[in-house]
């Protein structure tokens, strides 16, 4: 029961976060309110027992991606008026809103389709950092390696896009 | 060593044309790669000529198989219908060379792999092959109409371009269907040739399949009223594209009729028949018509050709030995006249800086060599008894009468139109006074009158001597005719011809 | 015998090596020096005196044979065999060709040792004889060919020469054009033989296309076939040899130089269609229709020439309407199934009008090219030999009994009243009538009275030997050969078509002496008639006539060129025009460029889609996705 | 209790959608694709949570190393944009307009 205490608040949590994500007009008030979100998923992660899940989430996507982020943001330095005029921006998101309903229902629909299953936290054998170390590095092996160029590649990538002079008009 | 001669005549000419692209070579080279290189193929190509066996069915054939998957195999072979439009694409094209000798390196480099990808084409077993060699030739036609061709080429090219595109692409949705249909009747996937005869197609599907068949081949032959890129790009073409589009290319269009068409969609073939011979037969008087009012000498012949191509169509459609096999005869009859009519075009625009018939006359008191060639070209593509027009076109003419009379009548009148525009245009060239432009044309230069000799020569020799040429071809249309493969194929060769259609009484 | 059957093969053979030999000779030399006439004359003539003298040895051994078995073949080789169609490079020498053969090597050697004199300075001295070498061996081909087709070969390289030799001087437009509608005219016709040769091929040609075997085979041909191939070769005869309605081409042909119209366009070309009528006499005769038409297409042409010959100025001109006109009469005697008269009268026509065509060579030559009559006269006194070698060819032309021409004509008139076609006979003799007015109009405007063109006169003289001998044997030749073929009832016994009898199939009418003495009184009288006419008129000079009226009509043939010009010429040249600047644009490449245009205005279309924001891109990717869902959400159901 | 976590990773994913599609912000349309990621990972430890088979956790961490390279290059080309135009509206960037 407490268990379900705690995935009501995250969600809720979760959903708010993004909720403000969308809604936000500076960027920075969309980033902390996506951090909550971050958090929430994390916390959420732990309740389904992924322990090292919970933690990559924590470290890499809230810590260094979240940071990124919100570095940049400030680097840029936005002023209010830098940012675009969004008047109809409820009005917007009210359509698109509209527009995805099915998209969502469809996939509620094929949820509400499947069987329950329990998630009750389980022990020490599962999500933790050895099971998922081990099964990485012996059947994943390949594409790990694979990710780890594309993330080499993506650091040369912006580099050199980052570092680009920019020929202003 | 000599069982690959196939392979070579047609990666020889592919592989040196696409390392002049790439080497730095300067035109001198290239001309004299590309004249060293046909030169090499027409040697491998008459020995092949005279090995030859007239069998009827495929020789030198090369297997290998290449997507097992899909039952793709690379697989060559010559018969008697192939056989000959190999030997004029390889007899004709190193005239270019000694014809044309200040182009520029991708002129030759493309001819080089034109002159590949079309034996590709010819000798191809299979149909997956025979598509990519296909689509190869269309690309060096490409660049050289697109890059050496006349102040209106840019139109021309992309028509050219776009209309065989969209034919090839039918003709691709077609052999997939084919693959298909075979995989489902054999329980076994293949794409060659002879094995698709076996198909046993009916319905509205294989009605279309052959249409898009058709209309791929009606686009390259032109058939009427798939012609109108010709007069453009004929026109716009440098001299030797135009030869190569005339002479060859537009022939492997009436090729794969004979070989796809014909044989696997039977049934289709004889129940439209009628209509492509229509179609023939119209295109034949049409383009004979817009001929004659022509300006221009080489939209003239463009429209002669695509006049002859009428007629030669024709033969295939009529269903019977005689026409069939005078329309390959024609096929040979009219690379080697109406090519050569554009060979000698083309000196003509060099040497006089002009394509207007108006502004030409007395070129024959100028240079009787010349118009001595000349006029034994154009009298072949005429069909004058005793030059190699005549047999074709005779043949055709009484195949068609026996197809259907009206057609034959018909047929017939191209004696008529042919002649009406050619002796129009030589009298207006050739006769006449001298004028402005013409007065100080040069004579043929001692090479280039020994060099045009031997085609010429073979003009009057097919004319008067056609048997050892029939012989050859004859045991393949036959069988083209013949029940069941396997009662033919036991017999000797020599007795294949007789086995053509039951005699009807009219 | 053996030996014989391969020089058959010889025969063409010799002119046509000449023709290839001089023609290179001509092409090298003539950017340079020249080479000597004399060498050209020579070498031109080796080729036909060789034919001439192996024709005779032809002619010996079929002599030796047995009249039924008087024929000799000679297969060169297969010429080409597909299928059922098989045929082969193969001459025959019958006693019909042997005759043809005969006397076109004769008079084709006389027509080259002149031509070495008329020729005489011309530029294109050694092209000339090219092309009459080549003529002459395409002639041979024709005559000897063993079968239609190789008949066609010769039958299509004579109308090729015919059209060079035409264009000979063609410098001038007007000759190139003639040749052309020589050509172009001869073609129409060209495509009756072919499609006659095609249907009789697929009526019994495959047991053999060769005369012999369709001889043996004609039985089998059903009567409709029968009827369309005779009809269908007619038409090829039509055009070679110049019978309505395609025999406008003749008249124009005269702009080649005068030996030519002498060999081709009189003597020898356009008998062809003649003598592959009688070739075909098997066929013919077995189809009385087609007979009867070829008879009265042929007496019209005889009648319609005739008319136009009556008016015509020019000496040249007169002469080609007399050999249409002549040709007529031939085609009416193998129309009516007498063929041995047609082909009797084709080798009598052979002499006299050479030797008339020559005789007229002779005048215009020594009038430096003139050809108006009303610009001649009185040159009686200055070329008495011309004058009375022309006489003689006059006199035979005209039928005026004993010359050759009243023997043959008289034949022809003969089988057509004794078969029974009387309307056919009385125009005949009509036509004898106005055959002689006319040719003795051109006799006497030229020959008597006074000289009109002073000038040109006092010039004038006979032509050198190498001219006038050829021309002396052909008067002899016009004044005899018709003792060859001499009729019963003048006590002779009708060698000739003795000769002929095994190749021909004939019957030959018998009608009785009364109808002979009408047939022969009737021709004499019109002959009388037609002369009395012209010497009253012309006997003492007269002065260039104005025509109107009729005259007028007759003058300007009828306007019947013009007609052809209206109704085929220009309507031909209009479609063909109307073809590319309209059709083309408009109806056969308005698919392609309706396609074209069907891209740009969809393109067009699809544009207002391409908002250009990302996001407007991810909408359109979410709205797919959402049509999407509802369809599956669907079908989830 | 499952259905409760694919339910919320669905309106994640909706939220993710709708701030791409209503918002011209650069880095709130950037942030809302990272939200939607992280929805399919939710999906991804749910149901290894579900079948106990952690092989969705290391798509799960795969996702994140993508989600990672994708930050830094998309933000070096924001930083780049902001460079040339100064804006952050996406609807300057029309380059592809037909």
């Amino acid at each position: 029961m407490f268990a379900d205490g705690l995935f009501i608040v995250f969600a809720t949590l979760a959903v708010l976060g993004a909720v403000g994500l969308v809604l936000f007009r500076h960027p920075m008030n969309g980033a902390m309110s996506f951090v909550v979100t971050l958090i929430s998923l994390a916390g959420l992660y732990a309740l389904l027992s992924a322990k090292l899940i919970f933690a990559l989430q924590l470290i890499v996507y809230a810590g260094a991606i979240m940071s990124l982020i919100v570095f940049i943001i400030m680097f840029l330095n936005i002023q209010p008026d830098d940012l675009p005029q969004e008047e109809m921006k409820l009005f917007y998101v009210l359509v698109s809103a509209i527009v995805v309903c099915p998209i969502g229902l469809l996939l509620a629909k094929i949820v509400k389709s499947l069987p329950v299953h329990s998630t009750a936290i389980m022990g020490n054998k599962f999500g933790g950092v050895k099971e998922v170390g081990l099964l990485l590095f012996r059947d994943w092996l390949i594409p790990f390696e694979i990710v780890s160029i594309l993330l080499l590649v993506s650091l040369v990538g912006a580099v050199i896009l980052a570092g680009k002079r920019g020929t202003t008009k | 060593m000599f069982e690959h001669v196939l392979s070579v005549i047609i990666f020889l000419p592919i592989l040196a044309g696409l390392i002049l692209l790439a080497s730095p070579a300067s035109r001198t080279i290239a001309r004299f790669t590309g004249l060293v290189i046909s030169l090499a193929t027409l040697v491998l190509s008459l020995e092949l000529y005279l090995r030859f066996e007239a069998t009827g069915h495929l020789e030198f054939v090369e297997h290998i198989s290449w997507i097992k998957s899909l039952g793709v195999s690379y697989s060559l072979g010559v018969d008697g219908i192939s056989l000959f439009i190999l030997m004029a694409g390889s007899v004709l094209l190193p005239l270019v060379y000694f014809v044309f000798g200040t182009k520029e390196k991708g002129y030759y480099a493309n001819l080089l792999i034109v002159q590949g990808a079309m034996a590709g084409a010819i000798c191809a077993a299979d149909m997956i092959l025979f598509y990519i060699f296909w689509e190869v030739m269309l690309l060096p036609v490409f660049f050289m109409l697109g890059l050496y061709g006349g102040p209106r080429r840019l139109p021309a090219t992309l028509k050219i371009t776009l209309y065989t595109i969209a034919g090839s692409l039918l003709m691709l949705a077609a052999i997939v269907y084919l693959g298909v249909s075979y995989h489902a009747q054999f329980n076994e996937w293949s794409f060659a040739m002879e094995k698709m005869a076996h198909l046993n197609l009916t319905g509205r599907v294989a009605a279309v399949a052959f249409f898009a068949f058709m209309i791929a081949f009606a686009v390259k032959i032109p058939l009427f009223p798939f012609h109108t890129w010709l007069p453009d790009a004929y026109t716009e073409a440098p001299a030797a594209t135009t030869f190569v589009l005339s002479a060859v290319m537009a022939k492997i269009g009436v090729y794969g009729v004979i070989r796809f068409v014909v044989p696997v969609f039977d049934l289709e073939f004889a129940r439209f028949a009628i209509l492509l011979a229509y179609l023939g037969v119209i295109g034949m008087m049409y383009c004979g018509l817009a001929a004659i009012t022509q300006k221009d000498f080489k939209r003239m012949l463009a429209f002669s050709s695509a006049s002859h191509m009428g007629v030669i169509a024709l033969g295939v459609f009529c269903m019977n030995i005689q026409a069939l096999t005078g329309s390959i005869y024609q096929i040979v009859a009219h690379a080697t006249s109406t090519g050569v009519l554009f060979l000698f075009a083309g000196i003509l625009e060099e040497r006089t800086n002009t394509r207007t018939i108006d502004d030409l006359g007395g070129i024959a008191a100028k240079a009787p060599v010349f118009a001595l060639y000349f006029a034994i070209a154009m009298l072949a593509s005429v069909g004058l008894p005793g030059t190699s027009g005549f047999i074709g076109e005779f043949m055709i003419v009484l195949g068609a009468i026996k197809f259907n009379t009206a057609i034959g009548v018909l047929a017939g009148t191209t004696l008529i139109i042919g002649v009406c525009y050619m002796l129009w245009m030589f009298q207006r060239v050739f006769f006449e006074k001298t004028s402005s432009r013409s007065e100080h044309f040069k004579e043929l230069s001692f090479t280039e009158g020994l060099v045009f000799l031997p085609v010429i020569l073979l003009i009057i020799v097919m004319g008067i001597y056609p048997h050892p040429f029939l012989s050859k071809i004859t045991p393949s249309t036959a069988l083209q005719f013949a029940p069941p493969a396997s009662v033919v194929a036991q017999m000797p060769a020599a007795n294949a011809q007789n086995y053509g259609l039951t005699i009807e009484q009219k | 015998m053996e030996q014989c059957a391969n020089y058959l093969g010889l025969i063409p053979l010799f002119p046509l090596l000449g023709a290839v030999f001089i023609g290179l000779l001509h092409v090298f030399t003539c950017k340079r020096t020249a080479l000597p006439e004399k060498v050209y004359g020579i070498l031109a003539c080796v080729g036909p005196v060789l034919a001439f003298v192996l024709a005779l040895k032809v002619f010996v051994a079929l002599k030796g044979l047995a009249p039924e078995a008087r024929f000799l073949s000679y297969k060169a080789f297969t010429w080409f065999s597909v299928g059922e169609l098989h045929i082969d490079m193969g001459f025959l020498a019958d006693p019909l060709s042997c005759l043809m053969l005969l006397f076109v090597t004769f008079i084709g050697s006389l027509i080259h040792i002149y031509s070495i004199g008329y020729m005489g300075g011309d530029k294109n001295y050694g092209k000339f004889f090219a092309y009459m070498n080549l003529f002459l061996g395409s002639m041979l081909v024709l005559v000897l060919g063993n079968g239609p087709v190789v008949m066609f070969v010769g039958w299509e390289g004579v109308g090729l020469c015919s059209y060079l030799l035409i264009s000979f001087y063609s410098e001038d437009r007007s000759n190139v054009l003639a040749g052309n509608k020589a050509f172009i005219v001869n073609r129409v016709g060209d495509l009756g033989f072919v499609l006659g040769m095609s249907f009789l091929f697929w009526g019994i040609g495959a047991h053999g296309f060769d005369y012999l075997s369709l001889k043996a085979n004609v039985h089998h041909l059903e009567p409709a076939v029968a009827l369309t191939v005779c009809l269908l070769l007619f038409v090829g005869a039509t055009g070679k040899s110049a019978q309505i309605p395609l025999y406008v081409w003749l008249p124009d042909a005269m702009a080649g130089p005068t030996p030519v119209s002498a060999l081709i366009h009189a003597a020898t070309m356009v008998t062809a269609g003649v003598y592959m009528v009688a070739r075909f006499s098997f066929l013919y005769a077995g189809v009385e229709l087609a007979g009867n038409i070829v008879a009265w297409i042929g007496i019209l042409t005889a009648l319609l020439a005739a008319i136009f010959g009556m008016f015509q100025e020019d000496i040249k001109k007169v002469l080609a309407y007399s050999t249409v006109s002549q040709l007529g009469y031939m085609f009416a005697g193998v129309g009516v199934a007498a063929y041995s008269a047609g082909i009797f009268h084709v080798f009598t026509h052979a002499f006299f009008k050479a030797l008339l065509f020559l005789g007229a060579g002779s005048v215009i030559y020594a009038l430096h090219h003139e050809q108006n009559i009303w610009k001649m006269g009185g040159l009686k006194k200055k070329m008495p030999k011309t004058y009375i070698t022309m006489v003689i060819g006059a006199l035979a032309l005209a039928g005026c009994p004993p010359f050759s021409g009243f023997f043959s004509k008289d034949e022809i008139l003969y089988s057509a009243l004794a078969t029974g076609h009387f309307g056919i006979w009385a125009i005949g003799v009509l036509v004898a009538g106005m055959t002689a007015y006319y040719t003795f109009r051109m006799i006497f405007v030229v020959f008597h009275g006074e000289p009109r063109d002073h000038h040109a006169y006092e010039h004038a003289t006979d032509a050198p030997s190498v001219m006038t001998v050829p021309l002396i044997i052909l008067a002899i030749g016009a004044l005899c050969a018709g003792l060859l073929n001499l009729p019963g009832i003048f006590g002779g016994d009708q060698v000739v078509s003795h000769w002929l009898a095994p190749s021909l199939t004939e019957h030959h009418p018998h009608g009785g002496v009364f109808l002979e003495i009408l047939a022969i009184a009737a021709s004499v009288v019109a002959f009388v008639i037609g002369i009395k006419i012209a010497y009253t008129k012309f006997g003492h000079g007269a002065q260039e006539p104005f025509f109107s009226g009729f005259a007028d009509f007759a003058y300007h043939k009828f306007y019947v060129d013009e007609l052809y010009d209206r109704i085929i010429v220009q309507p031909y040249k209009a479609i063909g025009s109307s073809i590319w600047k309209v059709i083309e644009p408009n109806v056969t490449d308005a698919p392609v460029k309706g396609v074209s245009r069907l891209y740009m205005v969809l393109g067009t279309a699809f544009k207002v889609f391409q908002v250009g924001y990302v996001r407007v891109y991810a909408l359109y990717m979410v709205l797919g996705l959402g049509i999407m869902s509802l369809l599956l959400s669907q079908s989830l159901n | 209790m499952m259905h409760g976590y694919l339910y919320l990773s669905i309106i994640l994913f909706c939220l993710g959608i709708v701030g791409v599609v209503a918002r011209r912000n650069v880095f709130t349309v950037f942030m809302s694709i990272e939200l939607m990621l992280n929805a399919a990972n939710l999906v991804f430890v749910t149901f290894a949570r579900v079948h106990e088979n952690i092989d969705g956790h290391v798509l799960a961490m795969m996702v994140m190393a993508v989600a990672a390279a994708e930050a830094a290059l998309a933000l070096a080309v924001v930083i780049l944009l902001h460079k040339h135009k100064s804006k952050l509206d996406t609807n300057v960037f029309s380059l592809l307009k037909g």
